[in-house]
């Protein structure tokens, strides 16, 4: 009974929009801990599905279902008290689509079918839409539109890839039911051809969701624009989710021994990816939006990754994961930073390393994992992925890779330190009358805390399953 | 090796400790000092017995399932742990007077803490065996060390500093991730062994790109931009241990990367040897340059990695033209300047930390007669100026010999030897006459003369740990002037973990000539007894009197009519006027009867001016122009998503 | 006989695509795209899929949410907020005309191209789908209005359906459910937020929605 | 041994001697009688016998100055062979620690310059500071010819013995560049004309006169014999670079070293007296040409060796 999973917070989230707001909160953390058991038990015994051929357990699945609930929990906390510092309008539609948003997440993660894979991911656009929204602004209106059209275009694209695929099946004339389970040891069969096509479309598809560049423009906006546990959400979970999807796909594509093709596609859009990411983060203004940038520098990094194959692969797994962990945490410690100067401009921040002691330990903290530094996962993952783009002989790649590293960096410690340090902008509003309640604090910590002890120790059952994710994908550890 | 672990356990955990109770100021200071130092002796007594023994130590941690955290501890790591326990030691027991007068406390316990943590990861880097654990203690060091530097980060130039070094390190970080990614497409596994392997080309890119990494951590020109920032904007205790230690850790990077490349052709060593003379010569230009006394040792420490380089550049010549005595030589004449650059310039950075602390100004034109006031300080920092200038008979002296017996090994040979020989020869003399000059500058602006300014003026050198310290480095100094031998036998068991392929280097002609230096050491005080006894014979009951200086005929001479640092330095500045730049700003003098005017004077570093004209604005501006990308018009987004499709169509 | 019906519709369709092109009015527009739902879902009748009970069941709910609920929730859209109804083009009509002209055609040259096997011989079939595709893009791309923009977007799932119809027999209608259900839902949030739109901006102009970017 | 260290004590002895031999040619060259060729004698004397002024501002380096720079000269004197006897003392390497007991000699001279606050020494030590960086280069690029010539590190190698007319034998035409080199460093680190004047009256021209303005008695006697011990160490080489002998007859040997020696001194005061001191800026150019020259010679040895 693998549907349990999501349908929990499904009904939970539609509880949620006729409960009273604090009910509501309660119910979140609730359904947080719940879905974390739930998945924690999904790990030990895995369970079949009830529909089997829509839904079963794959590794890949898995890791991101932990990662979801594990983060979702957390948030949950952070976001019981922000909710109750910042008064929302309508608040029930906010908490009752976080948990719609997660149930379809859950959803992608456990889903097997095509179609069905399709279908959720379009859900979480729908589910999350109303997220970005929330603040009623004329700015969140437009992110949100934007949020929309774009992703529901670029997943329309997905679905015609996946009719593609279809037709590959077709074309071949094998009959297996369409799951990824099922393709992938008759992938050699397929029609390479509609193959080839079904897997562009479906990479630019859900690229865009993923945030790939050039599809990446709604990216910056929805993050900007959404509240911050909501943006941790999106930027956490949902790009890794639609990174499941191409992930998937890829695995048909090796079965089918066109690696090469997807490889080189994926090795593009990486680079792409990174060195939009390296435009704006020079000289970025907005910190969320840097964050938002930083995250598709880090999606560029995964499909990099993913592309370069070898070692690279295991390098861009443990990158989604650790990206997740520090990322959410990073826009958690944003969120504390909003409402302690009340603006989004870097330029009116500054010094919060005597304003908000503890809400700078996590920013810097997060700002050092993401960048790569020990003793934070994202290091070793990027180790991996830079050493196996060589192992492979993309040297002009690796040294693209290296160098828009650099630059990023370079641009992103530059807004930090201003962040962090810079007194000048200490005509801000005093953030004085903001107290760092250790609610506001300690998820952050908690998450930078799993991130560190991942980078040195992973539990065997975790490992086990990221090198069967890694294998199923053609990658390896040597 | 689990003594060493304990140790480096000890030293993280007073950080910690001072952490945790950071409340009770005193009591987290005193803490962290104590375990810190505890633990810096333990090590170092550890680190001591492994280099005496020629022990190898392997120690295997499982590390992500798979992989491996491999420490060894050979000849040279332990040789390297002596120095970096040795002045870590002395700069914990230093820091304990001088720290601890700044308002936050929870600031001076954040700065213990990774004082510790830099310190352990120092100590792990140059044990290191395998990729993982060296990039790892590596990117430990740069972020540890980071959080020291911006430990005023109220001040603006501070900051900048610290965000310099951060960027630097960071991508020196990425130099050395490349190099081993060169060497893991060869040899397919992430340990230190079987690169000797590599095909000739791969070994070239692997070289240069470490050498680039390990060379901007190191402080070599043109990467040592961020140096001169960095190194004055720590607490001077940090400044000690960074410009004393923490870029030698560059230097041990190279030789490592040297020895496990096995590299034989003989470019490299020319190039080493190059970038040793520039960064040799320009480092003291620019020392002699600078007002600032904490910047003028930090671009000093430049030229010693210069000098360094030079000697591990002779060694190599030796080594690629079969000369094992010049290679030797060479290595460990560079191997022992290290020891020796990490005593005087910590020595130094101790001095100047004293003076900064009691006058509160780190301008060299603003000091003048401290030696009256301080006279421990002065005698020390004296003996630290005596020691860098390479004088006799200051270990100085002695590390320099080795290196020029070295470069003299190789006038010995032929074409591109023999040319390399004689610049490195040349240059290294220009070298010391030029640090003669900058050294001679500090003392005599510095420490003698008269007050220039109120900051100066009666101050007293009280904080009994920070003398003791720095006494310590001095007598050191001497020490090793005078009697080199057994530290110089701690460098050759450092050079033959480089096993160069001569079997086991014979210690008698080594010991010949630290013999001669001791002689003539002795040969020399003995004269100076001598003379010493002569003057004071002919003084006994002289008349002395005091009285004010000789004005040369001018009767009211003032304290601002001394001869500045500025002034001192400006024709030596002037014949290297193309790589250093003097900019002069002054209002010209008008009317009758002239108004006060001021006059201030810059030399710029070219390095730093390219790199901002050369590679920051570049950058920019290409980015600049891709902004136009997120345009805010949905219908082009949309348009983004149909071109990726139609591109991507093209390929299948 | 069932093939001639087949090749009408989809000639029709491709009528409509032209008009889309060059119509200014939203209404029409509207009236195009429910037009254009009722084809594409009874298409599958005509075209030899097996026609169980649940096909049926499932071609009647299709019939229902492309023909009559998505063209409803939109035109309820307008009216509520009485959006003017002029598309507000980026690229004139003439000029759009002669582009849908050119789409066509090349639509139909490529169809001939990569020989598909339609599960029937309907020659337009495959032709109308990808022109519907294209005009579901143009319409995003060269329309200011939202409203527009929104049609676009459901001409473009409409495309994608009929292309579906075309080459596949194995899409199970449960599924195929799920998807119609999505765009339901997708195209609801889009109406939702139009009336946004227009109550912050009290226009439906995207030139307004450019305030976020570098 | 014994007569090494004979000979050691008569150098000091004789140094100030042939140090007014300079000023009698000069005053010769101006047409006048001169001092006596004692007068150096007689000045130290006085001095000895003199107490001291200290100024106020002066530490304890002030008093250190003379010393160390004196025991300096007097140390390196003892590496050095003197008429073709082997010297005092002498190891492989000697040069390299003699070129730097100079400098530390330099080093205390400056210091105790800098220690009297006095802007015209501190203009002096600035400038003391300055010249011998390229008289240092100079001097190892002549070290690099010689080593190139015999493989040895010791002035022993060089001039005791037949090292010398081992020299000539073996380079030839090139020693004379070193022998001009040699001299234009003898000019600089001594401070005579065309780098300085010591016999000059305005403080704002002097080099090494100027930095010794505050020191009095005993300790200016120290100084004075110091620079008389260093000028006859580089006239000494110069004289046994020129006359290559070898030491068959050890009274022949001596008389030509000394003959020779105030041949150089002679020459000397003859510069002084025909040539006017350089501008302060035109002074490294001409310290570079000694390193020109001695560069030269290597490079043209370099044929005829290998």
């Amino acid at each position: 009974m693998v549907e349990i999973v999501f349908l929990t917070p499904f009904i939970t989230g539609l509880l949620a929009f006729v409960l009273p707001r604090t009910l509501g909160r309660q119910l979140l953390v609730l359904t947080g801990v719940v879905h974390l058991v739930l998945s924690l038990l999904l790990w030990k015994n895995k369970p079949d599905a009830f529909f089997t051929g829509y839904f079963s357990v794959t590794p890949e699945g898995m890791l991101s279902l932990l990662v979801i609930s594990l983060l979702f929990f957390l948030i949950s906390i952070y976001t019981k008290t922000y909710l109750e510092h910042s008064n929302l309008p309508s608040e029930n539609i906010f908490t009752g689509f976080m948990l719609l948003f997660l149930s379809t997440m859950t959803m992608v993660t456990l889903s097997d079918h095509i179609m069905v894979l399709w279908i959720a991911i379009e859900a979480t656009t729908l589910a999350s839409a109303p997220l970005i929204y929330t603040h009623r602004s004329g700015a969140s209106l437009e992110a949100t539109w934007k949020y929309v059209l774009i992703c529901s275009v670029g997943i329309a694209m997905a679905l015609l890839g996946s009719l593609f695929l279809t037709l590959a099946m077709d074309m071949a004339k094998v009959d297996v039911p369409m799951s990824f389970s099922a393709l992938t040891p008759v992938a050699e069969l397929l029609d390479p051809l509609w193959l080839k096509a079904g897997f562009v479309f479906i990479l630019v598809g859900y690229g865009t969701k993923m945030g790939l560049a050039p599809m990446h423009t709604w990216l910056p906006d929805a993050h900007s624009e959404a509240p911050s546990p909501a943006s941790a959400l999106l930027s956490g979970v949902l790009l890794n989710c639609a990174y499941l999807g191409i992930f998937k796909t890829n695995k048909i594509m090796v079965a089918a021994g066109l690696h090469d093709f997807s490889g080189t596609i994926l090795i593009v859009f990486g680079l792409i990816s990174i060195l939009a990411a390296a435009t704006f983060i020079l000289k970025q203004n907005e910190y969320k939006r840097m964050l938002a940038y930083s995250s598709i520098e880090n999606m560029g990094i995964i499909a990099f990754g993913t592309g370069i194959g070898g070692i690279g692969i295991y390098g861009a797994v443990i990158c989604m994961i650790h990206h997740s962990l520090i990322k959410s945490s990073l826009f958690l410690s944003s969120g504390n930073i909003l409402m302690g100067y009340k603006d989004r401009l870097i330029a009116n921040t500054g010094n919060m390393a005597q304003h908000m002691p503890k809400t700078f330990v996590a920013f810097f903290a997060g700002f050092a994992g993401i960048s790569g530094f020990p003793p934070f996962g994202i290091f070793i993952g990027e180790l991996f992925i830079i050493v196996g783009a060589f192992r492979a002989g993309h040297y002009v790649a690796a040294g693209i890779f290296i160098a828009s590293l650099c630059v990023i960096f370079a641009g992103f410690a530059n807004q930090v330190m201003k962040i962090c340090f810079d007194p000048s902008a200490a005509a801000a509003p005093e953030p004085a009358r903001f107290s760092e309640k250790a609610s506001l604090v300690w998820p952050q910590y908690i998450l930078l805390l799993t991130s560190l002890i991942l980078c040195f120790f992973i539990p065997d059952a975790l490992y086990q399953t990221i090198v069967d994710a890694v294998n199923a994908i053609g990658g390896g550890l040597q | 090796m689990n003594q060493f672990f304990a140790a480096l356990v000890l030293i993280v955990a007073g950080g910690f400790l001072s952490l945790v109770c950071a409340r009770q100021q005193t009591f987290s200071k005193g803490i962290a000092v104590l375990l810190i130092s505890a633990g810096c002796l333990w090590g170092l007594v550890y680190a001591m017995t492994q280099l005496l023994g020629a022990h190898n130590h392997f120690t295997t941690f499982q590390y992500l399932n798979i992989f491996a955290l491999t420490c060894k501890i050979d000849g040279l790591s332990a040789f390297f742990l002596v120095v970096i326990f040795m002045v870590c030691l002395l700069a914990a027991i230093y820091s304990f007077h001088y720290m601890g007068h700044s308002l936050s406390p929870v600031k001076d316990a954040a700065n213990y803490f990774f004082f510790g943590l830099l310190i352990a990861s120092m100590a792990l880097v140059v044990t290191a065996a395998n990729m993982i654990t060296f990039m790892l203690s590596w990117e430990i060091m740069s972020l540890s060390s980071f959080f020291l530097v911006i430990y005023n980060y109220h001040l603006p130039e501070n900051r900048r500093a610290g965000y310099l070094y951060f960027v630097f390190s960071h991508v020196g970080a990425m130099f050395i991730f490349a190099g081993f990614g060169i060497i893991y497409k060869y040899t397919g596994n992430f340990g230190f062994g079987a690169m000797t392997a590599l095909p000739e080309t791969a070994k070239v890119w692997a070289f240069f790109l470490f050498f680039v990494g390990f060379g901007s951590k190191a402080g070599m020109f043109p990467f040592h931009v961020w140096l001169p920032h960095a190194h004055p904007a720590a607490p001077s205790h940090i400044s000690a241990v960074m410009s004393g230690v923490m870029i030698k850790t560059g230097i041990y990077g190279i030789l490592r990367i040297y020895m496990l490349l096995d590299l034989p052709a003989p470019v490299f060593g020319y190039f080493v040897v190059a970038a040793g003379v520039v960064s040799g010569i320009l480092g003291v230009v620019y020392a002699l340059g600078q007002t600032d006394i904490k910047r003028l040792l930090a671009y000093s420490s430049v030229e010693n990695i210069g000098i360094i380089l030079i000697g591990m550049g002779m060694g190599m010549v030796g080594v690629s033209s079969h000369n094992p005595l010049m290679a030797v030589l060479g290595f460990s004449g560079a191997v022992f300047h290290v020891l020796n650059h990490a005593m005087f310039k910590s020595l130094l950075f101790m001095g100047a930390g004293m003076v900064l602390h009691k006058t509160g100004t780190r301008s060299i034109d603003a000091l003048g007669g401290l030696l009256k006031s301080m006279k421990i300080t002065g005698m020390a920092f004296i003996i630290g100026s005596l020691a860098i200038c390479g004088l006799p008979p200051f270990n100085g002296f002695a590390g320099e010999f080795f290196i020029y017996m070295g470069s003299f090994k190789g006038i010995g040979l032929d074409q591109a030897p023999f040319a390399m020989s004689i610049v490195a020869i040349v240059s290294l003399a220009v070298i010391g006459g030029l640090a003669l000059a900058c050294f001679t500058r500090v003392v005599g602006i510095v420490f003698q003369g008269e007050p220039r300014t109120k900051a100066a003026q009666n101050v007293k050198e009280t904080g009994s740990t920070m003398l003791f310290s720095m006494g310590m480095l001095a007598a050191g100094c001497i020490i090793i002037g005078i009697f080199p031998r057994f530290f110089f036998t701690m460098c050759l068991t450092a050079v033959s973990a480089l096993n160069l392929g001569y079997a086991r280097i014979p210690v008698t002609p080594f010991e010949l000539m630290t013999g001669h230096i001791t002689f003539a050491a002795f040969v020399f005080l003995l004269v100076v007894l001598v003379v010493a006894g002569v003057r004071s014979f002919f003084y006994r009951n002289k008349p002395v009197f005091r009285s004010g200086t000789w004005g040369c005929g001018f009767t009211q001479p003032t304290v601002k009519m001394q001869y500045t640092g500025s002034s001192y330095a400006f024709d030596i500045i002037g014949f290297f006027r193309p790589a250093a730049p003097l900019t002069e700003y002054h209002p010209p003098v008008t009317g009758r009867f002239p108004q006060k005017t001021h006059y201030k004077s810059h030399v710029a570093d070219i390095a730093e001016r390219h790199m901002d004209s050369a590679v920051v604005r570049p950058v920019l501006y290409l980015f600049d122009k891709l902004r136009w990308i997120q345009h805010g018009d949905i219908h082009l987004y949309i348009g983004y998503i149909l071109l990726a499709i139609i591109l991507l169509l093209f390929f299948i | 006989m069932i093939l001639d019906t087949v090749d009408t519709l989809s000639s029709l369709v491709l009528l409509s695509v032209l008009f889309a092109f060059g119509s200014s009015r939203i209404p029409a527009l509207i009236k195009v795209i429910a037009f254009q739902g009722v084809v594409v879902s009874i298409v599958p009748f005509f075209i030899g899929h097996d026609m169980g009970t649940g096909g049926m069941v499932f071609t009647a709910a299709t019939l229902v949410i492309r023909g009559i609920l998505i063209p409803l929730s939109l035109h309820i859209a307008i009216k509520k907020v009485a959006i003017q109804r002029d598309v507000s083009p980026v690229i004139g009509y003439h000029a759009s005309i002669f582009c849908g002209l050119a789409l066509i055609v090349a639509a139909t040259v490529i169809s001939r191209r990569l020989n598909i096997p339609s599960i029937s011989d309907a020659q337009l079939l495959f032709p109308t789908a990808i022109s519907l595709l294209v005009t579901g893009m143009f319409l995003l791309m060269a329309r200011r209005n939202a409203i527009a923009m929104v049609i676009g977007y459901i001409m473009l799932e409409n495309g994608i359906y009929l292309m579906g119809t075309t080459f596949s027999v194995r899409a199970l209608h449960i599924v195929e459910f799920g998807i119609l259900l999505d765009v339901l839902a997708g195209v609801m949030i889009m109406a939702i937020i139009l009336q946004n739109i227009k109550q912050t901006f009290d226009d439906v102009d995207t030139t307004l929605l450019r305030t976020l970017k570098e | 041994m014994i007569d090494s260290i004979l000979l050691w004590l008569t150098a000091i002895l004789t140094a100030p001697f042939f140090s007014a031999v300079i000023l009698k040619v000069k005053a010769f060259f101006a047409g006048k009688k001169g001092p006596p060729l004692l007068i150096n004698y007689y000045t130290l004397i006085k001095l000895f016998k003199k107490g001291s002024v200290y100024s106020t501002s002066t530490t304890v380096m002030f008093k250190l100055g003379p010393v160390v720079s004196c025991a300096t000269a007097l140390t390196v004197l003892l590496f050095l062979p003197i008429a073709g006897h082997n010297p005092v003392f002498s190891f492989n390497g000697d040069v390299i620690l003699i070129l730097y007991l100079m400098g530390l000699g330099r080093f205390f001279t400056i210091a105790a310059a800098m220690d009297t606050a006095s802007p015209f020494e501190g203009m002096g030590a600035a400038r003391e500071a300055y010249f011998p960086i390229i008289c240092e280069a100079a001097m190892f690029m002549i070290l690099i010819f010689f080593f190139r010539m015999t493989g040895e590190l010791s002035l022993s190698a060089y001039f005791s013995g037949t090292g010398s007319l081992a020299l000539w034998q073996l380079a030839g035409a090139p020693l004379l560049f070193i022998v001009i080199a040699f001299f234009i460093i003898l000019l600089t680190e001594n401070s005579r004309v065309p780098v300085d004047d010591p016999a000059t009256h305005l403080e704002l021209t002097m080099i090494h006169e100027v930095m010794v303005l505050d020191h009095s008695g005993p300790d200016f006697a120290l100084i004075e014999l110091g620079s008389f011990c260093k000028l006859f160490f580089y006239a000494a080489i110069t004289t046994q670079l020129m006359l290559p002998l070898d030491a068959g007859i050890p009274g022949l040997g001596l008389v030509v070293f000394f003959a020779g020696l105030i041949i150089v001194y002679m020459v000397v005061g003859a510069v002084e007296s025909a040539i006017a001191r350089y501008r302060m800026d035109k002074v490294p150019q001409f310290v570079l040409i000694s390193f020109a020259l001695a560069f030269f010679a290597t490079i043209i040895t370099l044929e005829l060796i290998t």
